[in-house]
């Protein structure tokens, strides 16, 4: 019975570069999918995973060459764009990663989902409330007539199944689905995968994240560089790993791991001069201080409540998590906190000291004891601004002196967070996300900072980049005995980093504890389905 | 229910936005040096006599206080009375009211050239290679550079003597409106053509159009269903400006191919002080821009209902 | 920006530049000069633009003529410019009700098209440069606020804002660190773009017979002037047209591109 | 009583007339409107129908009843639907038209007209006796606010029916120019009872007895014009019938002079007027027709204010008129479309004199002029100067008025007088700021245009009497000419009764004017007509040069 969906065999594809050379994007990929089945490839952002997806619907717009390229018993090394139209949707369909604009905003999603069937319009709408129907859309009707800003990111993915789904392919590709979705989100898109699996389509996921393939994929392709560094079946692959890379990234995984062990083993192209590192374990003396205190914070937006009646603190020199799904009101709350925003009632306190609400010039001197990072660190620098004159105008306090001291401070801080002492003269803009989440976190701590404030800091970051950051984020905080608050939506992260977590929903505090108590035992509701729909990741407890 | 409820908002802004303008321009007028009455009476060159002039100073209550003027002034204009015309001792309502339709379907047909033209304009270059993109630049840079004399001119020449294709005035017929509309078109369609590449661009590289390829639709189906408006949009939104502009570039315009219409009136208004054919004209002008943004932000909503409510994107 | 269109960009520039300061190095010769017998010659050797009805070199005339249009284009622009800057400041930073207040009038001022407002100022004014200049300026402002005003909105509000002032850095450092050198950027492309319509819009005004007037070499004047005959001697018309284009485009060109690479 | 001048029957056919003004595109004197055009085709046999599209440059006129105001272009419009008692033939001399007759009285104060028998006007009111006194007075009304055609009446004391077709004017002068200010479209006939409607509504709907009616207005786009079914020739005539041979008359106002010609080009207008130079040149390879027909009283002329300095010098005067090229300019602007005039009349009037050498250019004798008269000194801009004040003069001009090659026939000027040390200013104005300059005296030079019809243009134009403002500040002395001499000339000149007598006095008062260098001579005031191939019989002009259409007919 289990005949190939598909299968490849020496797959390349080129791109035209600049001064006429050519990038290969992959090299000599090699796969097979069958039906019931789901193969998983993994790799970071440029390994030429999607490229390869792309290629199973011709939508490479590179130049593709193949040895085998039969997609359900076409050959389809030689089709032309009409026949690949053919192939797309109704044989082979792709979902893509809910990023907002996967769905277009202007049209309503039942046109979105259904516009290539046959049939009259009010066949095919019917059509697509049905297919909604049966990724389990609330109110299918309804949401069928909306448009994708109206509905929530869980619905979207639905609706992004759906729109795959409607034409009965064999073979479905997901994309990057799950990447950046809130881990009850994330759960309901792999057991949907999973359902695919089960009504006999061959799956192909794509995801940088190991952990979320392993939920779903019988095999997994490892990919770096444009080609393939291992395969296998995802219990061997997982369990025995051959190649270093593949061990690299089952590190990365935070999941289980202890607090303060590494997840990064090797040098990555990420941090050029960092190596092969050990860090030391918990040798930290936690004191009674608070760095952070937070008492009954709230905040109204129109007549949203934002955040309501917050309270929590941080003991000096260690890690609060806060975790909450998007809309859940952690980023106001840490605004609040930063004295970015003005909380309607309630107060922050700095090592004792009132810092919000306050006019800027009374606190202007407890600024020193705070930092933050962002999600989205380009953001934050003027675009005109240099890696050297970002840094030297954190140390110099918004002056803008040429004095060498600063230099010399720039370079440490450089050093500090084991970022190229060339790229001082660089553009944020030319670094790559890790190298400007580092730079981000140099610039933070520039006013040598007691408290820093972590928003999302890696939420856009690669898994292996992901453990880099929070590995040099843990060295610092032995080193230095910062105190973190760290704001994430992602738990795995989140139980790794903190000694101690709280949780947000709906701009309300629901639970706090220390990280063991949260991850193995919440008591919250809330809490519990939100542990219970985390992946469940098998082979660290094995390891 | 809301429909009702919105509309009455916006009727209400419009209304206090004319009530501004109507003021401005009160302001603005009584502020002109010179003596309206001898603007009645056909400027100094007439050979008005005094009580004439005195006489005109009644009728048009020159004698009042400001004041006094001015709430006359608000009387006359909340029953729809727009004055009369000093050059053509006619109601101002009933001269704009013969104009109008002239200027009215220039405009229109103007717009709906520039639309057609910028979008073809930008579909080309959203399409082609860097080199054509580069020329699709130049290309609407400068269609949105030529001023409205010079290309009026440069089309008469072309298309009237050279060529004799088509004529180079109204002539009541289809070929009349051509070119006065093509000349208030092309400056227009550059702007427009600049705006839609760019947003045409980002849309067919965006998620949805790989989402809409994904599911087997062709590149001519992409553009339409997704391209298009998202194009569409940020030209929409510049619709109301660019009515405003091409009431402007229909002065030039209906005075360069002998057109009658509202821009004509207007410059002989101003150059005749005809105070209240200019107050007429203007407040016209800003009525149509409202009604127009009205009509734009309804589109908007059919298009873009969420950002028409005002929802978080 | 690509190396061919830094080239260019630095010709357009220098031949502008010289054109408006030093016309007598590109064009030597008396732009006012008439000579009746020379009347009429079609573009030659001579005359690379011809002569028109009084017999001057339409060469001469457009190259000297630079300074008179830049010079209206560039004070309508940074008096446009100077109203936005203060309009845009007061309703970025200003109490709320100013704010709404002047976004109110802003759009009333948009509500009326823009060469009625000129026209309307015109009629108080007179003819003439000045007035042209005051009229374009003042009928531009509108548009360049809302831009200014959106502007220094979103840098306000930006994380770059942010992180400067979890920083602790003073509201000073931070308007003279981020806010001045960002805005003058934007002011500057805004400008760029701005003088090529202001040049546009004051040659409309000599072409209605409301701007300069003759026989300054203004491209506006001389257009409105050459038109006449239009269907006998077309270099009168082409030239001074073609040189009001290709300013109003290369300007809108460089501010595009100055856009462009900034982002 | 005795009768100076007895006019009677036959009159003139007004097939003849058409010789008197038509020049035709290239084709000096030589025949008639169509030989042309077409080809060279040879006139067929005219064909009745189709409607004629003329296109006139002018700003449109507020009223169409030439009573009001009374400007240029109202006359031209006027003179296709209404009738005047007088004509002009073709030698330039006063014809009954709507008149039978005219006799006047020994004392010359009283004027005897009867009217033709059988004339109805277009509301079917019968041409009567009535019909001269109701139009006379309407001109003195001054609800009417009549400009032209009032002074043109001014020595009218009263209208006496006679009986039903005659009437006897009695003057407070005599005026041996009556009949020819009767001739003028500013004081045609219309029907009594039009005329007693309120003054908009006979601006609006004009009734007068001419071969077209007026039909309707669409402001700002056109007048339509339709034909006078019922239209009777008041003279012989060789015609079948009396009535027109065009259907009608589409009256198109585009202002646009190049637009104008295009249109014309492109076959969408048939007639233009204020046609440029240099499209007149052109015409005649484009297989246009012209039709030059220069308005008669004063000719275009520079007027130097001669009540302030520096122009208060007749040294100066001159110095300016030497320094200029007018023949150069004139060549050049208007491509030999416009003779140069050494006249204070149009080439048409024949009691014109003319002086060559008055005006011919002489930089030296300029600059000597200046010397004299005490300009000696030179400031930085090479500008003379006497007594600390710099040699400027200011001349405002109305765009309105002065088409485009007649400026930069200034701009010339100005570029030539500095030559010698002149300052010139050009102030470009609109109409209504150009009247209020000349009001307020603020002028060296002007060009102001007159149409009058006759020498007696000359008095309104240089007696001292002019120089005193009308109450709305417009007065026709621009140059400011202060002679008793002259003014007493110029009375007696309209006063006698003797014509030889007449001419010296008219000639006496022309040198007096040009010798002193009031005013320099600049050609006839250009009324150039440009019409396509298919227009036939184009020539006939009324007594103000304006066309008109009963002969004209489409060849379709």
């Amino acid at each position: 019975m289990n005949t190939p969906a598909v299968e490849i065999e020496n797959l390349s594809v080129t791109f035209p570069g600049p001064n006429k050379t050519r990038i290969e994007a992959v090299k000599n990929v090699s796969l097979t999918l069958t039906p019931g089945k789901a193969l998983g490839i993994v790799g970071e952002s440029g390994s030429g995973k999607s490229v390869t997806a792309r290629s199973l619907l011709g939508l490479t717009s590179g130049n593709v060459t193949a040895d085998t390229l039969n997609i359900l018993g076409t050959d389809a090394t030689r089709l032309t764009e009409k026949q690949w139209r053919e192939i797309r949707g109704n044989k082979v369909a792709m979902i893509l990663q809910d990023a907002l604009n996967s769905l277009d905003p202007l049209r309503p999603i039942h046109r979105e989902i259904a516009d290539a069937l046959p049939g009259s319009r009010k066949q095919r709408k019917q059509a697509a409330v049905e297919a909604l129907y049966s990724v389990e859309m609330p109110e299918p009707a309804l949401r069928a007539e909306q448009r994708s800003p109206q509905l929530s990111g869980g619905m979207r993915q639905r609706a992004l199944i759906a729109q795959a789904m409607i034409g009965s392919p064999s073979v479905v590709v997901a994309d990057e689905a799950t990447t950046a979705l809130d881990t009850r989100l994330t759960r309901m898109v792999l057991d949907q995968l999973a359902q695919l699996k089960d009504q006999g389509i061959a799956l192909a996921m794509i995801s940088h994240d190991l952990a979320q393939i392993a939920q779903v994929a019988d095999d997994i392709i490892v990919m770096r560089h444009g080609e393939i560094v291992e395969s296998g079946p995802t219990e061997q692959l997982l369990s025995n790993p051959q190649h270093d890379y593949t061990k690299q990234l089952l590190a990365a995984i935070p999941s289980g791991v202890a607090r303060f062990a590494p997840l990064s083993q090797v040098a990555t192209t990420e941090a050029g001069t960092f190596e092969n590192f050990r860090h030391p374990a918990d040798m930290r003396k936690l004191t009674d201080t608070l760095a952070i205190a937070v008492h009954g914070l709230s905040k109204t937006f129109g007549d949203h409540a934002a955040v309501s009646d917050v309270s929590f603190s941080v003991p000096q020199g260690s890690t609060l998590g806060l975790v909450g799904e998007s809309g859940s009101g952690k980023t106001t709350t840490a605004r609040m906190i930063l004295g970015l925003e003005r909380p309607d009632t309630g107060s922050v306190s700095i090592f004792g000291q009132h810092f919000a609400p306050a006019k800027e010039s009374d606190r202007r001197d407890l600024r020193d004891q705070l930092g933050a990072i962002y999600q989205d660190p380009l953001a934050s620098f003027d675009p005109r601004y240099t890696t050297s004159q970002i840094l030297i105008n954190a140390l110099s306090g918004g002056t803008t002196s040429r004095s060498r001291h600063y230099h010399k401070r720039a370079l440490e801080l450089l050093d500090l967070v084991e970022l190229d002492s060339s790229l001082l003269s660089r553009s944020p803009r030319e670094l790559s996300g890790g190298q400007r989440q580092r730079l981000a976190i140099a610039r933070a701590l520039a006013p040598k900072p007691d408290i820093l404030v972590l928003d999302e800091p890696v939420s856009a970051l690669d898994v292996s980049v992901q453990a880099t950051v929070l590995d040099l984020l843990d060295r610092l905080q032995l080193e230095t005995g910062t105190s973190y608050l760290f704001i994430t939506h992602d738990l795995a992260v989140v139980e790794h980093m903190s000694d101690q977590i709280a949780v947000m929903t709906h701009g309300n505090l629901v639970e706090t504890g220390t990280a063991q108590q949260i991850i193995h035992e919440p008591s919250h509701p809330y809490t519990q389905q939100l542990i219970a729909a985390a992946p469940d990741w098998g082979p660290r407890s094995r390891r | 229910m809301r429909v009702v409820s919105w509309l009455a908002r916006r009727v209400g802004a419009a209304a206090i936005l004319l009530w501004i303008v109507a003021t401005v321009i009160f302001i603005a007028i009584r502020m002109i040096p010179g003596d309206p009455a001898e603007a009645i009476m056909g400027g100094p060159g007439s050979q008005a006599s005094a009580e004439a002039l005195e006489a005109a100073r009644e009728q048009y209550h020159l004698n009042e206080p400001l004041l006094v003027q001015y709430a006359l002034y608000l009387g006359q204009l909340i029953t729809g009375d727009l004055g009369t015309s000093y050059a053509q001792q006619r109601p101002v309502a009933q001269i704009m009211a013969e104009m109008l339709p002239a200027t009215l379907q220039l405009t229109l047909i103007s717009l709906v050239i520039a639309w057609l033209i910028a979008f073809l304009m930008a579909a080309v270059a959203a399409r082609s290679n860097r080199i054509g993109q580069a020329m699709g630049t130049v290309i609407e840079v400068v269609a949105a550079a030529v001023p409205h004399f010079w290309l009026g001119a440069m089309l008469i020449i072309i298309f009237s003597t050279w060529l004799g294709w088509l004529p180079s005035v109204d002539t009541g017929t289809v070929q009349g409106i051509i070119l006065p509309a093509l000349t208030l078109a092309i400056p227009l369609s550059g702007f427009l053509a600049q705006l839609m590449r760019d947003s045409l661009v980002t849309a067919m590289s965006s998620p949805f159009a790989l989402a809409a390829r994904a599911r087997g639709a062709s590149e001519g189906q992409v553009f339409f269903r997704h391209g298009f408006r998202h194009a569409a949009l940020p030209a929409l939104n510049l619709t109301g400006w660019a009515v405003a502009t091409s009431i402007s570039g229909a002065v030039v315009v209906e005075e360069v191919f002998a057109r009658p219409g509202l821009g004509r009136s207007l410059l002989g208004a101003v150059l005749s002080r005809d105070m209240p054919m200019v107050t007429g004209i203007a407040l016209f002008s800003a009525l149509i821009y409202m009604v127009v943004m009205l009509i734009v932000e309804a589109i908007e909503a059919i298009i873009n209902p969420a950002a028409a409510r005002g929802d978080d994107a | 920006m690509s190396r061919t269109a830094k080239i260019l960009a630095t010709l357009f520039v220098g031949l502008v530049v010289t054109a408006a300061l030093f016309p007598s190095l590109l064009a030597p010769g008396d732009p006012l000069a008439v000579k009746p017998s020379e009347a009429f010659q079609a573009p030659s050797l001579q005359y690379p633009f011809g002569t028109d009805e009084s017999g001057r070199n339409v060469y001469t005339r457009v190259v000297h003529g630079t300074a008179d249009s830049l010079t209206i284009g560039l004070a309508a622009t940074a008096l446009g410019m100077g109203i936005a800057i203060l309009l845009g400041v007061i309703t970025a930073f200003g109490p709320r009700w100013i704010d709404s207040v002047i976004l109110r009038l802003l759009e009333v001022l948009y509500a009326i098209p823009a060469l009625l407002m000129a026209l309307l100022i015109i009629a108080f004014t007179g003819p003439g440069t000045t007035p042209a200049i005051i009229a374009v300026g003042l009928s531009t402002a509108p548009g360049y606020s809302r831009l200014i005003r959106t502007h220094l909105r979103t840098l306000v509000n930006s994380e770059m804002f942010d992180a400067a002032t979890v920083l602790g850095h003073s509201r000073w450092h931070k308007v003279r660190n981020h806010l001045i050198p960002n805005t003058l950027s934007t002011l500057l492309a805004l400008i760029t773009l701005g003088i090529g319509q202001a040049v546009i819009w004051a040659s409309a005004l000599s072409f209605l017979g409301l701007g300069t007037p003759p026989p300054a070499p203004e491209w506006g004047a001389m257009l409105a002037n050459g038109r006449t005959y239009l269907h006998f001697a077309w270099w009168l018309t082409v030239f001074p047209g073609a040189a009001i284009v290709t300013i109003a485009a290369g300007a809108t060109l460089l501010g595009r591109t100055a856009t462009r690479s900034r982002t | 009583m005795h009768r100076r001048r007895v006019i009677a029957m036959p009159k003139l056919s007004s097939h003849l007339k058409i010789l008197a003004t038509a020049v035709l595109g290239g084709l000096a004197l030589a025949g008639c409107g169509n030989s042309d055009s077409a080809d060279g085709e040879t006139t067929g046999e005219p064909q009745s129908g189709g409607t004629l599209t003329y296109a006139s440059g002018d700003a449109e006129p507020d009223c169409l009843d030439p009573h009001y105001g009374g400007n240029y272009p109202q006359g031209l419009i006027a003179t296709q639907y209404l009738e005047t008692l007088f004509t002009k033939d073709e030698d330039g001399q006063t014809i009954p038209w709507l008149a039978e007759t005219s006799e006047v009285s020994d004392d010359g104060l009283t004027h005897t007209i009867s009217v033709t028998d059988g004339i109805t006007f277009h509301d079917d009111t019968p041409l009567t006796s009535e019909a001269i006194k109701a139009n006379i007075e309407h001109l003195q009304d001054p609800e009417t606010a009549s400009s032209t055609g009032f002074l043109a009446v001014e020595k009218v004391e009263e209208v006496e029916i006679v009986d039903e077709l005659t009437a006897d004017l009695h003057l407070s002068a005599p005026d041996n120019a009556l009949e020819e200010s009767l001739s003028m479209h500013w004081t045609a006939i219309q029907s009594p009872e039009a005329l007693a409607r309120d003054v908009q509504e006979n601006c609006a709907d004009p009734v007068g007895t001419g071969p077209f009616m007026f039909d309707s207005w669409e402001r700002e786009q056109q007048v339509n014009l339709v034909r006078n079914d019922d239209y009777v020739l008041p003279v012989e005539s060789d015609r079948e019938t009396d009535q027109a041979y065009l259907d009608g008359i589409t009256w198109r106002m585009i202002p646009e002079a190049a637009t104008r010609y295009a249109a014309l080009q492109s076959g969408e207008v048939d007639v233009i007027d204020n046609a440029q130079p240099d499209t007149i040149q052109s015409a005649e390879d484009a297989n246009i027709g012209h039709l030059d027909s220069p308005r008669p009283g004063a000719a275009n002329r520079l007027e130097l204010n001669s009540s302030q300095a520096p122009f208060d010098d007749v040294l100066v005067r001159e110095a300016f008129m030497r320094s200029v090229d007018v023949d150069g300019g004139i060549e050049a602007l208007y491509f030999d479309t416009a003779p140069r005039s050494h006249s204070l009349l149009s080439s048409v009037e024949p009691l014109g004199y003319s002086d060559e050498s008055l005006f011919t250019q002489d930089v030296e004798q300029a600059n000597e002029l200046l010397d004299d008269a005490g300009w000696t000194e030179r400031d930085d801009d090479d500008v003379r100067m006497k007594d600390g004040e710099r040699l400027e003069i200011v001349m405002p001009v109305s765009t309105n008025q002065s088409v485009p090659a007649e400026q930069s026939l200034f701009e010339q000027f100005q570029s030539q007088s500095a030559e010698v040390g002149f300052d010139m200013q050009i102030n470009l104005l609109d109409l209504s700021s150009w009247y209020a300059a000349l009001g307020e005296h603020n002028y060296d030079l002007v060009s102001a245009p007159y149409t009058k019809v006759g020498p007696s243009v000359l008095r309104i134009l240089y007696h001292s009497d002019s120089i005193e403002p009308a109450p709305s500040g417009y007065f026709a002395n621009n140059a400011q000419v202060n002679i008793p001499e002259l003014d007493e000339t110029l009375v007696q000149a309209e006063e006698t009764t003797d014509d030889d007598e007449r001419a010296e006095l008219y000639e006496q008062a022309q040198r007096t004017v040009l010798e002193d260098h009031y005013v320099l001579p600049l050609y006839d005031q250009q009324n150039h007509f440009l019409y396509s191939a298919d227009v036939q019989n184009m020539g006939d002009t009324s007594a103000i040069a304006a066309p008109e259409y009963y002969n004209v007919w489409l060849d379709q």
